[in-house]
């Protein structure tokens, strides 16, 4: 009975401080290598990024000279980079949204549906592996205003096709659309790979549950238990769709009268076509300013809600 | 032995050509080596690449430069002065490299290349349509006023039919065989000062808004114009010489091709500007420097320009090369596509590079305010005043 | 008419047959309890029941009605899961509402923020909410009814589980060991509430257990399943005291019954440690191979004397209100299980030889298949015999 | 009744991915009929997909041997694989790390991560240049593979999915005597099959087809990967040489959709977790 | 010296205490049951000795070292965990396997292809493979080796759980509930297999379970925790016939044992149907609360008769090889359970009068803080009295 102590305990060291200790040395080690590679292939160029944001460097010349903050006060009323800000806005806006849900949406229907799924898979998959400087050129035929099958598909039903990449009204749609294209199949994997780790026994339980339809399953578990993936999904989105270049510059090159001017279109404009680096470093410090207080509300927002242990 | 490293843009274009040049200069000079540098898609990805590789170990000993862009090359001091070599070199004159071909590559009356493939802007047209609106395919217009007229007529055939593709987008160059055939300018002649919105600015602004207005020209993008022309679907497109070869390719037998040149707002005083590019020597050693100097020669003159001409459409920049029958003066009489552009080379000026740090950036302008006529968001005089006002901010102020 | 009714239900797992033909008939409001070595296949009988597997044959109906081409969410059948299967994302309050949420709300009305709008909505959350904290006040959580189920014991997830399931008002309850991880206090307690509920909602129940004094305590009826077979179902009386077949004397029963190898004799008796028993039919012949069956609590342990059978102690168990005491045979070697109170267990210890004595009136006979061979009764005597069997 | 509803929702659902997928091919359906084209025949009034003469042959021969196909497809093979292996290899641990360990710096990582994410190589791509050039490591497979050995795309996914894989098991393996690094190796990559599998598609997907970075620091042609192949059949005038360049396409997306259909099965194929109770 | 210490281990999860200063020691070679309601703070006090989770106050010593400071992995310890955690891809064998395979082989031997290629591998991948076949059978799941998780039972799966724990020799053995998924007989002879490991490996083992026959008949010692405090440490008997705490007497003992309210009485003594106790300190003062505790065994049933308390059956449940009896106390109205054995209880229903008689002997005197009375041994006395307590 001796061995019994009920006593409130002798709160020496505390062994817990040490096991910490040990834990984060390992988490340490653990990223370290990732943590060089970062520092090398990221941060040390975003410093330079940054450093020659304040000089007036032009690619061909060997020198340059430090002007201060004069790169950042001519941004303020370039007016051409407040437009792509807003057409890369509006891109976000609705590549976004659009390719998320269709993806989730299709992940589902291909893995309810017992017939084709590899070929269902690999039809919306393709796009991403797709070379754009080639399909560049097939989507410049097929949204041909006059002799392209999309609106030749138009005209079918009776509607007069839009001049879909030559029109500033619907330059942003057209390459809304391919932006569309080109990401759903990313998205699709990474649900399809969110799907399985969500434990069969939830299914069942929400079943005898009384979860009928579809739809009911998919409120109380798929759509919960894929918090995490969704989360991750929806930043990836945001960030590639911010990062919308390759189609710009291959199909309208920010065309017709900047009409599609986006934000890294008009970073590599000035920095490679009209060789003003410093400058562009400008605008790339600022595009990822935006960017960081961005993604960093809606990370924090939403994973508050997705982690459940 | 000596290896030259040889950088060229555009290899879908020039890539047999360049083969076929450096595979006949090696035998010829058994002791110079030609290797090429990864290419590069276009003249502007190829500038960039020069310019990021200047003073590095990767910059190849020779490359092309697009004609519009020797300018900004040499205030980056980046060609090598050729002044002396040609100063050296008796018989310029003899392998067919005349004054005014020299004159294409040089800025400022220093020589920074040679011009290598030149082109000038012609008419191409649909012979089928013409003859269905009623025109004569074998009587092509001649003014503005009859291609617009026509364009209007083939416009009303239906069909989704275009009247016209005029090649405004990406650079000022179908602008200015607009403006040089009016015989304007695009800045002073001391370069202080605007001078493309003046009376003949105008008068080719009107021009492309005639071309919108009367014959219902589209808003084509560069490729979807050249697609729906090559598709028989719109009746006149004007743009580069050095595009025939592909169109013919693409069109095949699919409707009468055909071409003629370019009608001009003054017949008379009326130029037009060159396009292409010119071989620019990069190397600074001395050794390389004479074989770098033998192969520009080479490929600029007229076994080279034989071997450019029938590939791609480009004109001869080498005047032995196009009256010779030992290189092309056949050529001309079995392929009457090509002499469109033939015809029209006494009237080729250089291609004009504005000056200054903005320069690339002036040619953008430009094309916006072009658009917006297309666009028919502005009148010619708007576009034309909007583009002056900010080109005049652009520009080195002096 | 049976509330509840299975025939011939089959089931193979990649070719081999885990359910071989189970049927089983339940009046309304019978409450049977399903027992069975662990892997035989209790867990699947009732999946296929609630339509989370497929049968490879046989036929289900609830209230005479054939419901094996119906979902499992059209079944309206409740279930405690072996595995809780709890949402991790919802709370246990939110987790027990589920059921109710789902059967009592119409679509429209679930809808996030425009449900609430609905008339008469506002009211049925709040019957739900009440009945939600009311069922988890009987199960002694209503105190943890804000965590999710990662911050709960394991004892808490399957109370959270049951509570899911006792919510509502189904067609039938299915329970798989919904008790296991309680204490023993917990579990009568608990055990009290699925009694009561069950008596309340009077729907036919079936409820898997690893714990006997649970079947035999709560059910009706026990059903014994033994590699994919229903062996016997019963009241539990009739089980323990009357099994068919030696398997169900072997699985019922704590301590395990004790089996002695035996024979056939003339005149169709058996006899063990000087008892005798006659069968009562005379289908085998003498000389057949039979084991003889008895309960632990049925042996007697005299520390001398004569009669019954000669055996040493091997180890003697305490299990607080009782003593099992193990022994080994001297005549045969088999071991004897014998369960005595803790005043007769006193100063027992291992090692010690003692005299067993069966209580004739209770010994079971099952011959070589393994049926139960009855025995006449009265015929049981016992001779003064030398002490072995 | 409700074999027919599920006939019908079959249907329905069946339509609808099929006329999705049909939209999603569309594109290389296009291109498909293309590679079988002579260049008069692709772009014609009329929508016919079917070419009027054969032209596979010439097409592939041409993307065949205007290029050194073989030796694109190689250095592409290469450099993919090299990537992939170390983005893994260096990912998987910080990831690991940083979804299960409790270290102060992990915030501070995950800022790097989301840095990371939004930096657009674009932008770094000139001093990347200039380092690499410093370092005479241009025109090397150094150069094409250092800058992605570090994927944070890659720890961002992957960090998400070892999120949800339960506490209990990496308990266990530690009390089984395991390290840190024999929970990865053991535990956490079987159990992550699926998410490592998407990321080597993408991966191999990205770095296969990119153009910007290989066209940056690679001039020497022994060095080139399958997209600087694609150059030779563009030309900026009156368009590319279609037919060949949509045969090279495939030829060069080939392996890509291959890869694809044996990975797919092991991304969806998961592992349920259901070695855990509760 | 003490094989396994822990001092003042303290823990709560976000401000509620949930450990509060548990310190135990064990013998080497120890076996100890680890019983408690459920959420008491088992598993936890299991995950902190296991270096899972970090304790927030307290020592933790094995063989006198402290080891606190190790990591999880150094600390040499076996664990049975509650939800299992088997590694879902691999087989039960390579489950099992597991730790042999960390433990035997090298770094080097363990590499895929080159592995086997090192001298003497094969022979230790031999061995270890009979080891992890050995287990197996001794938990009968030789058959399911090649299974994955995913495609066993409950039962099956726990077991291979365990396999994984017993088949290596730790420091430590920890059990959390390691047989609640298994039928009885499975659970009495894993029980077994258990106990003979230990007795074998002779190191101290915690083992927590719900089921008090386990608790009392395996362990050395059992240890009872209530609400974060460990009440009594001490060898089975002890705690079933001796419980220092009322908690301890209520939570153990299986029907739980009747409480009846009472009263000091003059000279120190208490009074239950007749029955007498003298008290043997005098710290309570006449009049003073307290409660007398009664083992449902140690109450006798009469269906006539004098004496005893009056009372009437609620309700009799039958267990099988015993019969329990409700009823209530026509006095006081309080429920008294009585264990009698299926002879004793034949005929007995609900609705019946019926005395209750308590073996005086057995009564246990809790005071008003729980703290157990003791009572002077010999002084019982049994007075006719009328027929309430
Ligand atoms: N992560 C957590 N956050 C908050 N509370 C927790 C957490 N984990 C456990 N608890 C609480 O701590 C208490 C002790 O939990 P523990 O798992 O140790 O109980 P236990 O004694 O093992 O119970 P059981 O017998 O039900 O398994 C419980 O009340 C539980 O709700
Ligand atoms: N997916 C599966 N694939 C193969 N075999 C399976 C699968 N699921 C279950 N089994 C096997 O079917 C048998 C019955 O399983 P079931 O879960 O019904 O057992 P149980 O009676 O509930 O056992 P327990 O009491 O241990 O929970 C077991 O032997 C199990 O190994
Ligand atoms: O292609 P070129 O060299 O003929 O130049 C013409 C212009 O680029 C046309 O915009
Ligand atoms: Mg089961
Ligand atoms: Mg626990």
């Amino acid at each position: 009975m001796a061995d019994i102590a009920a006593s409130s305990g002798v709160i020496g060291r505390t062994p817990s401080r040490t096991a910490e200790r040990h834990e984060a040395r390992t988490a340490w080690l653990l990223c370290l290598p990732a943590i060089v590679l970062v520092f090398l292939f990221i941060l040390l160029p975003v410093a330079a990024v940054i450093a020659l944001g304040f000089s007036d460097f032009e690619l061909g010349y060997a020198g340059f000279k430090f002007v201060g903050f004069e790169n950042y006060a001519e941004l303020l009323t370039d007016r051409t980079f407040q437009r792509s800000l807003w057409n890369t806005m509006v891109y976000t806006a609705i590549v976004t949204p659009v390719s998320i849900f269709m993806a989730l949406g299709l992940a589902m229907l291909i893995e309810t549906e017992g017939i084709g799924r590899s070929f269902f898979r690999t039809a919306y998959f393709l796009p991403v592996a797709s070379l754009l400087v080639a399909m560049a050129t097939v989507w410049q035929y097929l949204f041909h205003p006059t002799i392209g099958p999309v609106n030749a598909m138009l005209s079918q039903i009776g509607i007069q096709g839009p001049n879909w990449l030559g029109a500033s009204s619907t330059v942003l749609y057209g390459l809304s659309i391919i932006g569309i294209w080109q990401s759903v199949g990313f998205n699709l994997v990474l649900f399809l790979a969110g799907l399985t780790a969500i434990p069969r026994e939830l299914y069942a339980a929400a079943e005898v549950d009384g979860a009928r339809s579809g739809w009911d399953r998919f409120r109380l578990v798929t759509w919960p238990m894929l918090g995490p993936t969704t989360l991750f999904v929806t930043t990836i989105s945001i960030i590639n769709s911010v990062k919308v270049f390759e189609t710009v510059k291959t199909l309208t090159e920010g065309g017709p009268n900047k009409a599609s001017e986006v934000l890294l279109f008009t970073i590599y404009q000035e920095g490679f076509v009209y060789l003003r680096v410093g400058y562009a470093s400008a605008m790339t410090v600022v595009f990822l300013a935006i960017l960081v207080v961005l993604m960093f509300l809606q990370y924090r927002i939403q994973d508050r809600q997705v982690h459940y242990t | 032995e000596t290896t030259l490293t040889v950088h060229y843009p555009m290899p879908g274009f020039f890539k047999d050509v360049m083969d076929t040049i450096s595979k006949k200069f090696m035998e010829e000079n058994p002791d110079i080596k030609i290797q090429f540098a990864n290419p590069s898609a276009t003249y502007e990805e190829g500038i960039q690449t020069i310019m990021r590789q200047v003073g590095t170990p990767e910059m190849p000993d020779l490359t092309f430069i697009g004609l519009n862009r020797l300018r900004m090359a040499n205030e980056r001091d980046i060609p090598v002065d050729m002044g002396p070599l040609i100063a050296k070199d008796k018989s310029m004159a003899e392998q067919g490299f005349s004054d005014t071909i020299l004159k294409l590559a040089q800025v400022n009356g220093k020589q920074v290349g040679l011009a290598f493939a030149t082109s000038n802007p012609i008419m191409y047209y649909n012979a089928d349509l013409v003859k269905a609106a009623g025109g004569n395919p074998d009587n092509p217009p001649k003014s503005w006023d009859e291609v617009i007229e026509l364009g209007a007529k083939i416009k009303a055939l239906g069909n989704s039919v275009d009247s016209i593709d005029f090649r405004w987008q990406g650079d000022d160059w179908m602008f200015s065989a607009l403006l040089f055939g009016a015989g304007g300018k695009m800045l002073s002649e001391d370069e202080s000062s605007v001078a493309f919105n003046g009376l003949e600015g105008q008068k080719a602004m009107t021009i492309i808004d005639r071309m919108v207005k009367e014959a219902g020209m589209p808003v084509f993008t560069k490729a979807a114009g050249e697609q729906a022309f090559v598709a028989g679907k719109v009746g006149f497109a004007f743009q580069t010489t050095g595009a025939l070869r592909n169109t013919i390719k693409n069109v095949g037998g699919k409707f009468d091709l055909r071409t003629a040149e370019i009608p001009l707002i003054d017949p008379v005083k009326g130029k037009l500007p060159t396009g292409g590019n010119a071989v620019v020597i990069l190397t600074h050693d001395a050794a390389k420097r004479d074989a770098a100097w033998k192969f520009a020669k080479f490929a600029a003159g007229p076994y080279g320009a034989s071997v450019v001409v029938p590939g791609t459409g480009y004109v001869p920049n080498n005047e032995l090369a196009a009256k010779s029958p030992e290189y092309l003066g056949d050529f001309y009489k079995q392929n009457p596509l090509f002499q469109a552009g033939l015809k029209q080379m006494p009237r080729m000026i250089p291609w004009y590079a504005f000056p200054g740090a903005n320069g690339v950036r002036v040619t953008q302008t430009i094309v916006d305010n072009t658009s917006r006529v297309v666009d028919q968001s502005a009148t010619p005089h708007e576009a034309l005043d909007d583009a002056a006002d900010e080109v005049k901010r652009l520009l080195p102020r002096s | 008419m049976s509330a509840l009714s299975l025939r011939g239900i089959h089931k193979s797992f990649g070719g081999n047959p885990i359910l071989k033909g189970v049927s089983l008939d339940a009046e309304p409001g019978e409450f049977i309890a399903l027992v069975g070595p662990s892997g035989c296949g209790k867990s699947t009988l009732l999946r296929i029941l609630a339509g989370l597997e497929t049968a490879d044959g046989g036929e289900i109906k609830i209230a005479n009605r054939d419901i094996s081409t119906l979902k499992a969410a059209e079944r309206n059948i409740a279930m405690v899961f072996q595995s809780y299967a709890l949402y991790p994302h919802l709370t246990a309050a939110q987790n027990i509402a589920v059921p109710l949420v789902m059967r009592r709300l119409t679509r429209a009305e679930r809808l996030p923020v425009i449900g609430s709008l609905i008339p008469g909505q506002r009211k049925t959350v709040a019957d739900i909410k009440r009945d939600v904290r009311s069922m988890a006040a009987s199960l002694k959580i209503d105190h943890l009814l804000d965590r999710k189920p990662g911050q709960m014991s394991g004892g808490q997830r399957q109370r959270v589980a049951l509570g899911r399931a006792m919510v509502r008002q189904p067609a039938v309850f299915l329970m798989d060991e919904p008790l296991s991880n309680l204490d023993a206090n917990l579990r009568v307690h608990a055990r009290g509430e699925i009694v009561e509920l069950h008596r309340r909602a009077g729907v036919p129940t079936l409820y898997v257990t690893h714990d006997q004094a649970e079947a035999l305590s709560m059910a009706d009826r026990v059903a014994v399943m033994i590699g994919g077979a229903l062996l016997q179902l019963s009241p539990p009386r009739v089980i323990y005291d009357d099994p068919q077949h030696i398997e169900v004397a072997k699985f019922i029963g704590q301590p395990r019954i004790n089996l002695l190898p035996s024979q056939i004799e003339a005149d169709s008796t058996v006899a063990v440690g000087g008892v005798r028993s006659a069968l009562s039919n005379r289908t085998l012949s003498t000389g057949a191979a039979v084991t003889l069956g008895i309960r632990p609590e049925f042996v007697r342990i005299a520390r001398g004397g004569d009669g019954g059978l000669k055996a040493r102690i091997e180890r003697v168990e305490f299990l607080g209100s009782e003593i099992i005491v193990y022994s080994r045979l001297d005549a045969i070697g088999e071991t004897m299980i014998a369960k005595v109170s803790p005043v007769e267990g006193t100063g027992l210890a291992a090692g010690m030889p003692i005299r067993l004595h069966v209580a004739g009136e209770h010994i079971l006979v099952f011959g070589a298949d393994g049926a139960r061979q009855p025995v006449m009764p009265q015929t049981t005597s016992v001779a003064r015999e030398t002490a072995h069997g | 009744m409700s074999a027919n509803t599920l006939l019908l929702a079959r249907i329905v659902r069946l339509s609808i991915l099929s006329l999705g997928a049909l939209v999603f091919l569309a594109p290389y359906i296009f291109m498909v009929s293309t590679a079988g084209k002579a260049q008069s025949d692709i772009f014609t009034s009329s929508l016919s997909l079917v070419p009027q003469q054969w032209f596979h042959v010439q097409n592939f021969t041409k993307a065949l041997s205007r290029v050194s196909m073989g030796n694109l497809l190689f250095n592409g093979v290469i450099v993919c694989l090299l990537i992939l292996v170390i983005q893994v290899i260096i990912a998987v641990p910080c990831a690991y790390a940083m979804a299960k360990l409790k270290f102060r710096a992990a915030r501070a990582m995950m800022v790097l991560v989301m840095l990371g994410l939004l930096v657009p190589i674009h932008a770094t791509a000139l001093p990347l240049y200039v380092a690499f050039d410093k370092v005479g490591g241009l025109n090397s497979y150094f150069a094409l593979v250092a800058p992605f050995t570090i994927s944070v795309f890659g720890i961002f996914l992957f960090l998400q999915f070892f999120r949800s894989i339960p506490d209990d098991l990496i308990h266990a393996a530690r009390l089984d005597g395991m390290t840190e690094v024999g929970i990865i190796a053991r535990v956490i990559v079987p159990n992550a099959w699926p998410a490592i599998t998407a990321f080597a598609i993408f991966s191999v997907v990205a770095h296969w087809n990119d153009l910007y970075w290989p066209l940056i620091v690679i001039s020497n042609q022994a060095y080139a990967t399958p997209p600087l192949g694609l150059l030779y059949f563009r030309a900026a005038e009156a368009g590319d040489d279609y037919g060949a360049l949509m045969a090279a396409t495939l030829i060069i997306t080939f392996p890509l959709v291959a890869a694809f259909l044996l990975a797919q099965k092991r991304f969806v194929e998961g592992i349920t977790m259901t070695g855990l109770k509760g």
